[in-house]
Formats: C-alpha cells, structure tokens, sequence
C-alpha cells in the first residue's frame, strides 16, 4: 500500500499550524470548519439522542406514566427538529463535504471560505437558540409544524424555534452555494467533470437541492411567525386560507431535505465500496447521474406525504407516479454499488462493514418507501409507525449509517490516527443488530395501525414497543462506543499514513493530517476516478 | 480577462424601452382586455424582467455558460413550484366530493 | 384467509381485502428484491474476501445491465401505481346511496351525528354491510380520522369538509384513532366503531332518542336564527328560496355556475358576500361565530330535507318553486 | 492576465490561481445566491397565485384599492435606480471611481425615495382602513378574502421593502469603497455582484407591479 513511514518529527499540518482559541473560531480553513462542525454536530446529535432515549421509555407501557403529554409532545419535536435541522441536514456534507470537496477537486480551500466560516456561526447560532428554547419549555409542534396547530393553538415557543432552523436553513443555503460553486470553478487541471469522485457528484446533487430547497421552508416558517406574531391569516382557515398550502410550501423543500440526508451518505458509501472492492465503480456515470436525476426528480413528488390531507384526488395520482419514478434511480444505486462488489477483492473494514449496512437498510427503507408512494396502501399507513419506520431506516439505516462510515473511512486523514479496528467492528456489529431490532417491529406496528406522535397506545401494541425500546437501547451503546474510541485514538491510535486504504482519491495524495494549503503543489490530474489497475503504488505528494 | 464592457448607450437604450414597456403595461390596465388583460401584464412583465436580466445584470454577455444555467434553473424551479402545487388547487372540484 | 393471522390487523371492510391483496403483492416484490440484495452482497464479501481473491478484476460497467435494472423496476411501479390508484379513486368516490354521517373534531373529541338525530362522541355505531359515508369537518386544528380494521384514513380540516366512506363487513368494536398531531392529547383522541347487524342497529338508533332528526334540528335553528324571514317559501323573500336548491347548480351574480354541495352551503352561511346569487344582493349578514360547526351541519341537513319531494315541509306545500326568483333591481 | 495579475495582487485571494477564476467564482456565487431569493419569493407568488384562483373577484376588489399612481411612480423609481447601477457598473470598469460613487449614491437614493412612497402608500392604507385585522373598516363585499389580498400584498412588498433596505445599505459600502479609490478596471467583482442583487430586487417589483396594483383596473 502506498505508505511512506511517517517522520517521528510532527511536520506542519492543519492541526498544529496555529493554535489558541481564536485560531479556530476565525478560522477560514474548511478542514477546521469541518471540525467545528463535527463537534457542533455531535452535541447536536447527543441533545436528539437524549429526547429518543425518553421517548422509548414512555413507549415501554402502554399508559402515559412516564411523562406528562405535553412533555412527551415536546420530547418528539425536539427530536424531529433537532435531528432533522441540526443533525442529518448539516451532517455529512457540513463535516466530510466541507473537509473534503476542496481537497478530492484539488482546491487550496472552498470558493468562499469567509462564507463557510459564517454558515458555521449562523448554524451556532440557529443551534444555540433552538437549545434555549429546549430549556425554557420547549416547542410542541412536532417537527412538521403544521398550521393551525402551529401558527393559532400551540403555547409554547413557536417563534423562538421557526428562527432557530430559519437561520440554520441559512447556513445550508451557504454551504450548499459554496459547494456549487466550488465543484464548477475550482476544479484542479485535468480533474473533468467525468473524473469527479462520486463524492463530489453526489454533494453537488445535495447542494442543488440545499439551494433550491431551503428558501421555501424559509418563506412558509416565516409565514408561521407572521401569523402567530401579527395575526398575518395566510394560513387561517377563519379567513378563507388553506391550511394545506403550508403543507405544500414546506414539503417542497422537507421532501427533497430527505435526499439532502440521503444523497451524501451514497456519495460516502460509492467511495468506500470502491476503494474496499478494490475495484471502480460499476456503471460510474449512472450512479453520478443517478444523483443528479435524483436531485431533480425529489423536487416533483412532494404532496405524497399529503395523499390523505384533502388534496385533490387528481394531484395525488400526479405525485403518486412521479414518486415511483423517484425510486428508480435510487434502484439504480443499489444495482450498481452490489455489482461492484462482484470479483472484487473485498476488503472487510470497518468503514465497508458500514458501507455494506448501508446498502441492505437503504434497500428496505426504499423498498419500503414504495408502499407509501403507493396511493391506496398510503391511505391506511400514513401517519402510522410504518412512515417512522421506514424514514428511520432511510435517515438512520441510510444517513447515519453512511456518516459512520464516512467518518471511519477519512478518520485517519482527519486526525492523522487510526482508530481500533476491533473496537470499529464490533460497533458497527451492534448498531446494525440494535437499529433493526429497535425499527423493524415498528414496520409491523405500523401496519396494525399505531399511530405516529402516541404518548399512550392500546395495550395489544406492546409487545412490539418492548421489543424497539430494545433495541433502542442496543443502539444507543453502538453510538457510545465509536464517540468513546474515536477520542481514544486521537492520542493513543495507531499513526496513519497518508493512505492507509490505498485509495485513489486525491485527498489520499497529500499528507494525513493535510497541510493546511491541501497540496504543496496544485494536482494536475491525469487519470480516471476509481482507477485501481494501477494503484496501489501513488506517488504522493509532499 | 474575458469581462464585456457594455457601452453606456445600450443601458440607457434598455432604460427606455423599460420606460416604454411601463408605460404600456400600466396604461393598457386602464382598457379592458378581458380574458387577456391578465396576461398582456405578465408578458410585459415577463419582457422587462428579460430585458434587466440580459443588459442589466450582463447575462447576454456572460461568457459563462453556467450562468445561464442557473438563471433558466431558477426560474425552472419556480414554474415546478407553481405549476405543481396548482395541480392540486385547479382539480379540486373535479370529482365532486368534497375533500378529494 | 388469513383472517387471523398473526402480526397482521383484522380485516372488516370492503376494502380492507383489497388493500392488503395490494401490500401482499408489495411485500412479495420487495421482499424478493431486498433478500436478493441482502444474499448477493453477504456471497460476494465471503466469495471475494480478499484472502481468498486477492486482485480484483477490472469491470468497467454494462450499458445492457443498467437499462435492464432500470426499465424491469420502471414497469414494475407502473403496475404498483396502477393498483394503488384504482384502490384511491375508489376510497374518494362513495356510493351515491350511502348513509350519510357528520363528524365533527375538535381537541381532542370526535362528535358524530347520525341523520336520525343520534349523537355520540367518541363512539360510532354503524350498521353491518351498508354504505357510509362520513363527511368530516375540525373545529381547531387538522385532525385525522383511521379506523385500522377498515384501512380507512383522512385528515378532517377546518374550514372545509372532507370525506371518506367504508362498508363495514365484520360486527365488532373496533380502533378508531386520531392520527394527524393535533396537541396536547392527542393520543387521547381515540374511540371506537361499533359495526352492528342491521336489525341491533335499527333497535340501538330508536332507543335513547328525544331530540328528533338532523333535520328538525336544523329546521328549529333556521327559524331560531331568524332566516325563514328572508329565505322565505316563495319569490318575495330578500334572500333566495332554498327549496329544492340543493345539489343543483346556482347562477352567481358573476356569471359563474356552482353546485349547492355541503361546501357552498357552509359558505354561503360563514361568508355570504363570497357567493351571492344572482339577482339578490350581498344583504345577509356572516354567522361566523354565531354557529358552530354542529349546527351548520344540521342547517344543512335541513336544506338537504327540502329538497327532497317526500320530506318536504308543510309550509312549501305549494307548486314547487325554481330555484333562481326572477331579478329584483340591483344596488351595484 | 499577467499584467492584471499583477495590478490587482492586493485584491487576489490566496485559493484562487488568478483574478479571473475569482471574478467568475463571485459572480456565480451571486447568481446562485439570488436562485434562492427567487424561491423565497416563490412561496409567495404560490400563495398569491392560489388565493387569486380561488377568490378572483377579492383580487380586484383589493386591486382597486391600491394606490395605483404611487405603484407606478415606484416602478419609476426602480428602474431608474436600476440604470445608474448599471452605469455604476460601467463607471468602475472603466475605472472611474468617483462617477462610480455618484451612480451608486444615486441609486441608494432612488431606493430611498422608493421606502419613502411605500411608506405614504402604507400610511394611505392605514387611513382608509384596509389595515387586515383589527384595524380593518373598509366596506367591501366578500371582505374576508379581500383581507387575504391585502396580507398577501402587505407581506409581499413588505419582504419586497426590506431587501431594499438591505440593497440600499449594499451599495452605499459600495459607493463609499468606490469613493475611497478601491475599484480598478481589474477588480471591481463587489460593484458588479451588489449591481446584480439590485437589479434583482428590481425584477421583483417589476411582476409586484402588475400582480397587485394593475388588475383591478380594468373595471375603472
């Protein structure tokens, strides 16, 4: 494998280029960024995991004896919001997206590195007042903040939370624009649109939607405040509005958010699968339009999530076909990441460990997503633990799964350590038993017909409560033990070299740490992504 | 540099015809054209807005193809935004029963 | 057939077959798809491992491949789609002569009220083997009505009325849930249908009942409120004759034309000056705040009633009227 | 290139290779960046486009309220601001700073005079009591839905006057670094990207226009 041994003499990296508290917070490098993020976003993680945790135990009886139920309200919404606006929007493309693009094109930095720096204090910022609205009482709307429940009956804090993720949509916005316009103007000589790691093809779908999305949830959660604030009735049914355009103004952009989630985690697992195959990609330029046709394609099928909310019967057809042909290229993904395992030489890391649990649960949460495009089915499921089953297995069996893998497989370039290989294994051993024994019964539960957002349930549901609470708490230990072990190996790993995967990547050319310029030299690149007929020997630069 | 310099003339030759277009458009509200009134305002509009994109903000210069992506992507994305959330608001009535 | 299978809910309508024909075929396709996934990638990282493989061999990709998996799940969908509509249209159309029951939602209840005049909250007695449809309105926020055993679900909005219909196949009692989140209690917004045989029903709808029909209720409100002052049975009224108006078109002062359904009437009663009809004037004050969702529901019941020849009214006991008076002068 | 190269050093970022890559880089950042306003008003024009289906009349009930002389003197006022942009732009590529000042100040003040007409126009809302809410007495058929018109018109040019505000803050920066001397025919991408986020705010009065204060017209 192309590894130089390491001088035993730290050289100058991004970590230990500068440092003090303000070499960081006035940091305009992406990787830094990338590493407030990462922090930022873990805690984020932790305040969701903690609301999931007590949701599970109220689920474990089928009375409402552990909480009272405006608690138990406050507890999903602030999973839902917190997850959903903090965690999985930012999570890979604000951590990996930023540390990487730059580097994988062949950049010194993204195109607008003061605009990172501010999309990561608008995030803080938006972070930091949802948390003040969690300690002062919290928000009961559920994460959808559907009118008139939102705008009219709620009593708690409304505003407070629709500016928290408005200006978090902000920081979106930026590090979706500087993605775009990285990937299209910074590019290294020679690094053709056709030799864009399938990382970057996947982001950039990602950023197009971040983009093109984010300003409707904006305008209709503006609206919201308005109407709560001013009495601006747009959506007051008193006043002859219609409850079901916020609907539809916040699925425009809460639909596609779904890909946002998903597109970068297939971005991550493309690379991973192709680098522990030791093989090129199956079908490169499918699964690069693949997520272009997505991105485009998960802008038309939004009002499916409203086949029962007294839309017209008409339009649901339209949105039920034009789901269906969402799921294809999607499919194609599936197809093309399997075939490129066939007469690979499989490597069984930690990071593929991951990749390959991806790719099952991303079946079954798509699969699954089937029954809900599908009208008739959709009537009876809606709004029931299958819906909740089958996003979690698309947002934690496919996101998640793929930013643990993401974070595994570029960990050592990100510290310059490697993390216990043993100790990798065995997590993503756990968390992919604990997340199927936590989610499956709820596929099941669903279809019997729990509904969604229950503080108390009828009595015959319980077994199967039982079992997912289970299993959340299985879960909740794989996610302890990577977070423990990954700051384990910050001081006592194993040194990385620069490509301890011998992977093509340009990111693997340049030192573990990188430098904080990226290269020491612009790359002129000459060779084909995934091209592992000629690796493992890489120069590399120093 | 690749950069147009756009002669002074032509903006004040565009300032103009958006004068005139004003013009237009706001005097031909005071005649009623019926079924067309509507949208005679929004082609008038839809010229202006065409007239400032291209001269104003350089676009018909634009050596980037890019640019043109993104402004037709733009607008594209409005017109999906529209145009489909109307397919549930014009069929409403369609089928007679209310809800549906 | 598997009416008692385990893990699955029970089946008691006409269209609970229906549905789960639909999702037997879904699991059976997806479940076929997700092992062959699930089984090709475990083969190929045991067969492939790198111990035992140890170069890999180049692939570069299958034009052929990719249009096979592409165009198979494409026609696949097509045909989930197909099925899928076919089950919707039919949940969105009800039979023409289905019983007709208002529900009324509203933190966190269900109100129902049978035409008869029965009223129950949080229960809904119906009969074996007939046709009912529910037309649902909120009073607050966006409710949501299931019953799991029909496969039956929509949303009740407020402000405009919704509806959905089943024919229970089954007696028994069965979940009714509250599944659009609707505050505080909403997992307390629960209750149950009770499908009885036709004969129980008959005996259940005639015991317990002192306030006499929908209708008369309704009846009783529009001459309480005052609107047989101007809705009068004949031509001189300020406001137009209801007679026979309902489910027929109405010409607007504007030129348009709409049917009088349950929505125009709880408009006309809400809003009046949104659709005056043609040849009156906008004179009719709102009853917004003055009626309730329940009692727009009976004055509709109550329109309904006069335009049906056998319950008409003893005061219209003359030639029948049409519907749209002559002009009177206009004050615009 | 190696000339400006040299000339505008000061001003080339360090991750760039040369003040082109920079120049375009900025543009399309704007570009994109206005993509996402379009959206944003989007959500607008969808619930005004919805609400006008549903109650067409309302419309030009509401419509025949505004004031249409202070909507067309507005639009005036914009496209002119819009022009002295425009010759801002040019003013700084050909490298004359001081006129690149006066075009800018100018159209800062243009959209000043704009804010200011709104202002009267709100005023004379106020008065006549087409305030929604409470303060609403205006006399008018169907008058629930012509109140949507006017949440609908004041949310709209509302949004519309605060990314005003925002343009007129914009360039008078500009304007004040074009006063310092700073643009050269090599660098002046912040005269150009602000020019475009003007000529934006522009195009959006342009559809406001005849979305609220012409329809009603037809019947006068």
């Amino acid at each position: 494998m192309g590894t130089l041994t390491t001088p035993a003499v730290e050289r100058e990296n991004y970590l230990n280029a500068d440092y003090g508290i303000k070499s960081w917070l006035l940091t305009t490098d992406h990787k830094r960024i990338a590493l407030l993020y990462l922090i930022s976003i873990t805690a984020m993680f932790m305040v969701g995991g903690i609301a999931a945790t007590l949701i599970r135990i109220e689920l474990l009886t089928p009375a409402g004896d552990f909480m009272s139920s405006d608690t138990y309200n406050k507890m999903f919404s602030i999973h839902g919001i917190v997850m959903v606006f903090f965690f999985l929007v930012p999570s890979i493309p604000a951590v990996l997206g930023n540390f990487l693009i730059p580097m994988m094109v062949g950049a010194k930095d993204l195109a607008f590195p003061k605009i990172n720096l501010a999309s990561w204090y608008l995030y803080i910022m938006g972070a930091g007042l949802m948390l003040y609205v969690i300690l002062t009482g919290g928000v009961d709307t559920g994460w959808t903040f559907y009118t008139p429940f939102s705008s009219t009956y709620s009593n708690t804090h409304v505003i407070a939370a629709v500016i928290a993720i408005f200006v978090a949509g902000f920081s979106s916005i930026f590090t979706g624009l500087n993605f775009i316009v990285t990937i299209h103007r910074m590019r290294a000589p020679g690094m053709t649109w056709s030799r864009l790691p399938l990382f970057c093809w996947s982001h950039y779908a990602t950023a197009v939607i971040m983009v093109l999305g984010t300003p409707s949830v904006a305008i209709a959660l503006t609206l919201v405040a308005l109407e709560r604030a001013f009495h601006i009735g747009i959506f007051d049914p008193r006043l002859g509005g219609d409850p079901l355009l916020f609907q539809h103004l916040f699925w425009f952009y809460s639909h596609p958010a779904v890909y946002i989630m998903i597109l970068p985690s297939m971005g991550v697992v493309s690379e991973i699968v192709s680098t522990f195959s030791r093989k090129r990609v199956f079908g490169y330029s499918f699964v690069a339009l693949a997520s272009i046709a997505i991105a485009v394609l998960g802008f038309l099928v939004w009002a499916h999530h409203m086949f029962v909310a007294g839309i017209s019967a008409y339009a649901a057809l339209v949105f039920s076909i034009l789901s269906y042909f969402v799921a294809v290229p999607s499919a194609i993904k599936v197809f093309n990441w399997t075939a490129t395992m066939y007469k690979g030489s499989i490597w069984l890391s930690t990071p593929m460990l991951y990749a390959m649990g991806f790719i099952g649960l991303f079946t079954m949460g798509g699969m699954t997503g089937l029954f809900l495009a599908c009208l008739g089915v959709d009537v009876h499921v809606h709004d029931t633990y299958f819906v909740i089953a089958h996003f979690h297995y698309i947002m934690v069996g496919g996101a998640v799964m793929g930013y643990m893998a993401g974070i595994h497989f570029w960990w050592p370039k990100i510290s310059g350590r490697m993390y216990p290989e043993v100790w990798g294994k065995l997590a993503a051993g756990i968390i992919f038993v604990g997340f199927n024994l936590t989610f499956f019964p709820q596929f099941v539960l669903g279809y019997l017909g729990m509904p969604r957002r229950y503080h108390a349930y009828p009595p015959e549901f319980q077994v199967l409560n039982v079992m997912s609470s289970a299993g959340a708490s299985i879960l909740a230990v794989g996610y302890i033990l990577p977070l423990i072990y990954m700051l384990w190996s910050l001081r006592y790993g194993e040194v990385a070299s620069d490509n301890p995967w011998g992977a093509t990547g340009l990111e693997w050319r340049t030192p573990s740490p990188p430098p904080t310029e990226n290269f020491v030299e612009t790359p002129v690149v000459t060779w084909e992504a995934y091209d592992y007929s000629t690796v493992p020997e890489v120069p590399v630069a120093r | 540099m690749a950069e147009h310099v756009v002669p002074q003339k032509t903006y004040i030759w565009v300032w103009a015809a958006l004068m005139l277009l004003m013009m237009t458009t706001a005097g031909l509200s005071r005649v009623n054209l019926g079924e067309w009134s509507t949208f005679v305002a929004l082609a008038i509009a839809v010229i202006k807005a065409m007239l400032v994109v291209l001269f104003f903000m350089h676009v018909r210069y634009e050596s980037q193809k890019m640019t043109w992506v993104v402004v037709i992507a733009g607008f594209f994305w409005l017109f999906l935004m529209l145009g489909l959330t109307m397919t549930d608001y014009l069929s409403r009535g369609y089928l007679g029963v209310a809800g549906h | 057939m598997w009416q008692s299978l385990p893990l699955w809910p029970s089946r008691a309508s006409s269209m609970a077959g229906r549905t789960d024909a639909l999702v037997i075929f879904l699991i059976a396709i997806c479940g076929f798809v997700t092992l062959t996934i699930f089984v090709l990638i475990f083969v190929f990282a045991i067969k492939y491992r790198r111990e035992k493989h140890p170069v890999a061999v180049q692939i570069e990709g299958s034009n052929i491949l990719e249009a096979t998996w592409t165009l198979i799940p494409f026609f696949i969908f097509i045909v989930m789609f197909v099925w899928g509509a076919s089950i919707y249209m039919a949940e969105a159309r009800p039979p023409k002569d289905a019983m007709e029951i208002f529900v009324v939602a509203k933190q966190w209840m269900w109100k129902f009220q049978h035409p008869e005049g029965q009223r129950e909250i949080d229960q809904l007695h119906v009969p074996l083997g007939r046709d009912v449809r529910l037309t649902m309105i909120s009073q607050d926020v966006i409710h949501s009505l299931f019953v799991p055993a029909f496969r039956v679900k929509q949303d009740v909005l407020p402000g405009r009325y919704t509806t959905t219909w089943f024919r229970a196949t089954k007696p028994g009692r069965y979940h009714l849930f509250c599944t659009q989140y609707c505050g505080t209690m909403h997992s307390g917004m629960i209750g149950e249908i009770v499908v009885m045989e036709p004969a129980t029903y008959q005996a259940w709808l005639s015991g317990g009942n002192a306030e006499g029909s929908l209708a008369s209720t309704g009846q009783k409100l529009f001459q309480q409120l005052g609107c047989s002052s101007c809705h009068r049975f004949d031509t001189q009224g300020r406001g137009p004759n209801l007679v026979g108006v309902y489910g027929r078109p109405v010409l607007l002062d504007d030129g348009r034309t709409v049917i009088a359904d349950d929505a125009y009437v709880r408009e006309s009663i809400l809003n009046p000056g949104a659709k005056v009809v043609a040849g009156f004037r906008p004179l009719m004050p709102t009853f917004q705040g003055v009626v309730n969702e329940e009692q727009v529901l009976s004055l509709i019941a109550y329109v309904k009633s006069i335009s049906q020849p056998e319950q008409r009214e003893p005061v219209s006991n003359r030639p029948a009227v049409p519907p749209h008076p002559s002009p009177v002068p206009r004050g615009r | 290139m190696h000339d400006s190269q040299v000339i505008a050093g000061e001003h080339l970022r360090p991750h760039y290779a040369d003040m082109e890559q920079q120049r375009e880089t900025a543009t399309m950042g704007m570009w994109v960046f206005l993509i996402t306003e379009i959206i944003f008003f989007g959500g607008l024009f969808t619930a005004y486009l919805v609400y006008r289906s549903a109650h067409y009349d309302a419309w030009l009930i509401g419509s025949e309220h505004m004031e249409f002389w202070i909507g067309t003197i507005n639009t005036v006022i914009l496209l002119c601001s819009s022009l002295f942009v425009a010759l801002a732009v040019h003013a700084a590529q050909v490298g004359r700073n001081k006129m690149c000042a006066l075009y800018l100040g100018l159209a800062a003040a243009m959209g000043l005079l704009f804010l200011g007409f709104k202002g009267v126009e709100y005023h004379q809302h106020f008065v006549e009591g087409a305030v929604p809410g409470s303060l609403w007495h205006l006399q008018v058929p169907d008058a629930n839905s012509v109140q949507m018109f006017f949440y609908i018109y004041f949310v709209m040019t509302g949004l519309h006057a605060l990314h005003v505000t925002i343009g007129v803050i914009l360039l008078l920066v500009i304007a004040w670094y074009a006063l310092k001397g700073r643009f050269s025919p090599q660098y002046h991408t912040p005269v150009e990207i602000s020019g475009l986020y003007w000529h934006f705010v522009d195009i959006v009065w342009i559809f406001l226009y005849p979305l609220l204060y012409l329809i009603g017209h037809k019947k006068a």
